[in-house]
């Protein structure tokens, strides 16, 4: 069901954990759809130096939330800020069809703590260019 | 299974195929392969064999041989009993009665005639899975022609009361159905005793093979077939008769019904050690279903925080199967029915696992899993962002 | 089989299952056999064969993997393509056309569809059982919404010109459906040249397991589900997968469809000097059937004078199996209707013999009904109060 | 699907064949159905002293004339007459209830000798007591 590179990153999760003090925090989910991530930020000279997690979720949701900390570290925050669902999706050698909207959880995740970054600075949030035609489960109250 | 240690707790799902009743069907597919429609000699032993297959199904559930009727597994037999009454008594009524926790084989199915001009009530369950017959005896109406309702369910393992149901269907003169599929060996049928018209069965859940199930259909219980065609199955089931799979489910059957208080006793006391084990070492963690009137290898927990899938991959990870929600919705999103309709709040029904036990499992796999269990679900905690949070409630606050 | 010797000749009836299918599939009963709805490891074995297998047929069909479903058998494939296809386009129109020679799993389909509103024509055939495209061509109306034709027929081994009819079918935008029960290994499939949107196959016609088989569905084509439930068959077929049948299937065509030029050269060979003989040897024999476009194993002969029965139970004291008329209506009083679509006199339908000759047969079976067959059509004739009348007419005067 | 007793009729019919210059001939049955019955009687004071058959038909049906006139070979006419279609069957161990109209054509093939002897020798033909309800097969015309 999950490629290889999905099982290892669901197994060995990179940068899990919380950040103290951390220069932007996102959260995105629900606990009825079955997941939340929240995503931490350290931010030094707009540049993402640090980046951890903790989801409650698939293994999908898990994988997508270590693959796009460890997609965004080292990135300034336009970089960071261009790194899509699909971008992490195939950084993890795909997803199956239906756990494609964990990737774009993590999208969003990101971009959350980014803009709670410049929030907290004054700065206008960014807009997220092209909102995300999301996954439509069954139930439609659950669309991420 | 290659060389790690597979601990097999999924028995509701499917079990393995008993080796007696491999080598029961193994004759019938190169040797004794007549048609047994046909009129020559060797045709007579597929006849015999089938025949002696009806009968060892009868045996178990109390009925007459010439009401056993073999189909192609339990989603079949749920489809053929209920569309086949529908439609045959269509004039009569379009009301049909079923449960809110059904396997999909009949909600399904139920949705279908929804769209068909049948109207479906589906009775409420308590917080233990269990259907109440006054509320049965409420939902009847004269256009009632169909009451539908599982003997056990196959996620949360509730045992219905089924022939209090089926009493209260009979004095309204009203068909009684029941999914059996999760119950055949794990629970004494007597179709007679329990007021039942139809009954369905599957052979994959009692150590027979995939593929072959049955419908026992009373005498004189006006049903329409289901699939046409030629005159097997005395004109009821049309089709070239699946002669393996039909004598390794009699023989499954048979195995499975000798001795149905010695096997109960024997699963139900690993499965309660591994249920106290459970509960007693993980916090936030609860029993769904009944805790009395429950399948004999049925283990159902939630465990707060955390989601299931997860923690399945990491339990196969270790070479634990097991289950969350109900296999046929394994790896999609929807949280399960069964455990909504108990009143479970969805964000608790997200993390539920499903153990079963069967024949296959040991005392040392209790121990196992009871050694795995905790680690799982302590790794999936400490990465999830509602447990470090206040607590229960405050971790399930939605948006 | 005991200590006779059998001649197996009732191949079109069923077919043994061969050695390397069953080989194949007995590693999926005890050892592999998880759900393939699970999500842990083991069950991935199951999806994996079950894939191996979709492909195996989709490459004899020329078809691509997800427009095969697997189902419990041609009787069942039948059923969902017509009824499938009928009910989900019936705001379109509700005609249906199909063949006065089908198998009774398209024959009794279509009534049953009949009694639900719909209109069913009942395409002619000539002398031989060859179906006219042009009949087609004035059949279709502005109503028509599925075409129905078998691939050739189980009965006197006619083989239609499917593509002609399919052609015609989809110049009028009708889908177009064909039961190719009897000719997986006889004849060449390409679904896409030869103009197929649904094709139905079993395995046991082709020494695969009984109780499995499939349908081709072109992608696109608009058909409900006929047996609703879990979310099995991308959700177009519900009910836990016959893992071992499905693996089975798929061995069975790969073998059947390896060489067909080869094996129909083999059977073909024995099978003409078959028919020569008898025809040569019995006076007031007649060949059923078209002489070259048939299926390569089908002898359908009538003999005057003496019924079907009789000679099946003689030659079956010889060891011989061998039908008349289909598998199902032996034993019945009814004649075929296959014989009598043809033009064949009902009398002379009544004295029918069926002989099917597949992989198991030799040249020395050959022989031995050819031996067996005149002495068995002699001493019928002896006691029958027809033959020694005037001659051929007299024989068959009717009260 | 048989008897042994039916198909030791079947494979070794006794009384096959015809009699030079009968006294009684029955005919029953239609080819259309599938089974024709000729009976033959010889008969002398009053009994039966041979029975023979010619028969088209299926295996019950060559069995049944087999049995009818074994039946009724040193009978007199009236206790022949009485042979009925239930005392083949039973003698023959039984038929498949598709089969019982087998036993009845072999009743009315006796019947039909018995009558035609009879009406040759001036003598009002018996009429049947109970007039079987004939098996009524899916083709309504074929009713024996
Ligand atoms: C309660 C219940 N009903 C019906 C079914 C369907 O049976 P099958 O998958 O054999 O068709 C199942 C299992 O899948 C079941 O657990
Ligand atoms: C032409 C044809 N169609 C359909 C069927 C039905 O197939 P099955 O008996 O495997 O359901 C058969 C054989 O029985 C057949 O010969």
């Amino acid at each position: 069901m999950y490629s290889d590179k999905v099982m290892d990153h669901f197994k060995n999760p990179r940068n899990v954990g919380e950040i103290e003090n951390p220069d932007g925090v996102g959260e995105v989910g629900n606990p009825v759809c079955g997941d939340i991530m929240k995503i931490f930020l350290k931010i030094e000279n707009n540049i993402i130096t640090d980046a951890r997690f903790k989801t409650f979720g698939c293994g999908a949701a898990i994988a997508s939330s270590s693959m796009a900390t460890e997609l965004v570290k080292g990135k300034t925050l336009e970089e960071a800020w261009e790194v899509s669902n699909k971008a992490v999706a195939e950084a993890l050698e795909g997803l199956p069809p239906i756990k494609m909207h964990c990737s774009v959880l993590a999208e969003e995740g990101i971009h959350n703590a980014i803009n709670d970054y410049r929030k907290k600075h004054g700065l206008e949030p960014w807009v997220e260019k092209n909102p995300h035609v999301h996954y439509h489960g069954e139930d439609p109250a659950c669309d991420h | 299974m290659g060389e790690k240690r597979i601990v097999y707790m999924d028995h509701s799902a499917t079990t393995y195929t008993k080796k007696e009743v491999l080598e029961a069907m193994i004759p019938y597919y190169s040797e004794h392969f007549g048609n047994p429609s046909s009129i020559y000699s060797i045709a007579g032993d597929s006849r015999k064999a089938i025949d002696a297959a009806r009968a060892q199904v009868a045996k178990a559930l109390g009925a007459d041989t010439d009401e056993i009727y073999f189909t192609s597994g339990g989603t079949e037999s749920d489809n053929w009993a209920i569309k086949g009454v529908a439609f045959a008594n269509r004039k009569k009524g379009n009301h049909i009665i079923t449960s809110a926790i059904e396997h999909h084989a009949v909600l399904h199915t139920c949705k279908y005639l929804e769209k068909e001009g049948f109207t479906v009530t589906y009775l409420p369950v308590d917080r233990y899975g269990m259907i109440d017959p006054a509320d049965l005896e409420k939902a009847i109406t004269e256009k009632t022609i169909l009451v539908s309702v599982m003997f056990a369910n196959n996620e949360i393992g509730t045992i219905e009361p089924i022939a209090e149901l089926g009493a209260v269907a009979h004095n309204h003169k009203v068909y009684f159905h029941t999914d059996a599929v999760q119950v055949i060996g794990n629970v004494q049928v007597d179709v007679k005793a329990q007021n039942i018209d139809m009954l369905s069965l599957s052979a994959h859940k009692f150590y027979g093979p995939k593929g072959i199930g049955a419908l026992y259909i009373k005498k004189g219980v006006k049903i329409d077939n289901l699939i046409h065609g030629g005159g097997q199955e005395r004109k009821r089931r049309a089709g070239t008769e699946n002669i393996a799979g039909i004598v390794g489910l009699g023989k499954a059957i048979e195995l499975a019904t000798a001795d149905i208080d010695g096997h109960n006793r024997r699963i139900q006391g690993m499965r309660d050690r591994l249920l106290q084990g459970i509960l007693a070492k993980i916090p936030g963690a609860y029993l769904n279903g009944h805790k009395e009137k429950r399948l004999p290898g049925n283990i159902n927990v939630s465990f707060e925080f955390i989601e299931g899938e997860s923690m399945l991959l990491w339990l196969d990870d270790e070479g634990i199967c097991a289950s969350t929600g109900s296999a046929c919705t394994s790896g999609s999103l929807e949280p399960s029915h069964v455990l909504l309709a108990t009143g479970l709040p969805v964000e608790i029904s997200h993390g539920s696992l499903r153990l079963t036990l069967g024949d296959i499992n040991t005392e040392q796999d209790v121990d196992f899993v009871l050694e795995v269990l905790p680690k799982v679900v302590s790794r999936l905690r400490d990465m999830s962002p509602l447990y470090h949070k206040s607590g229960k409630e405050g971790g399930c606050d939605v948006q």
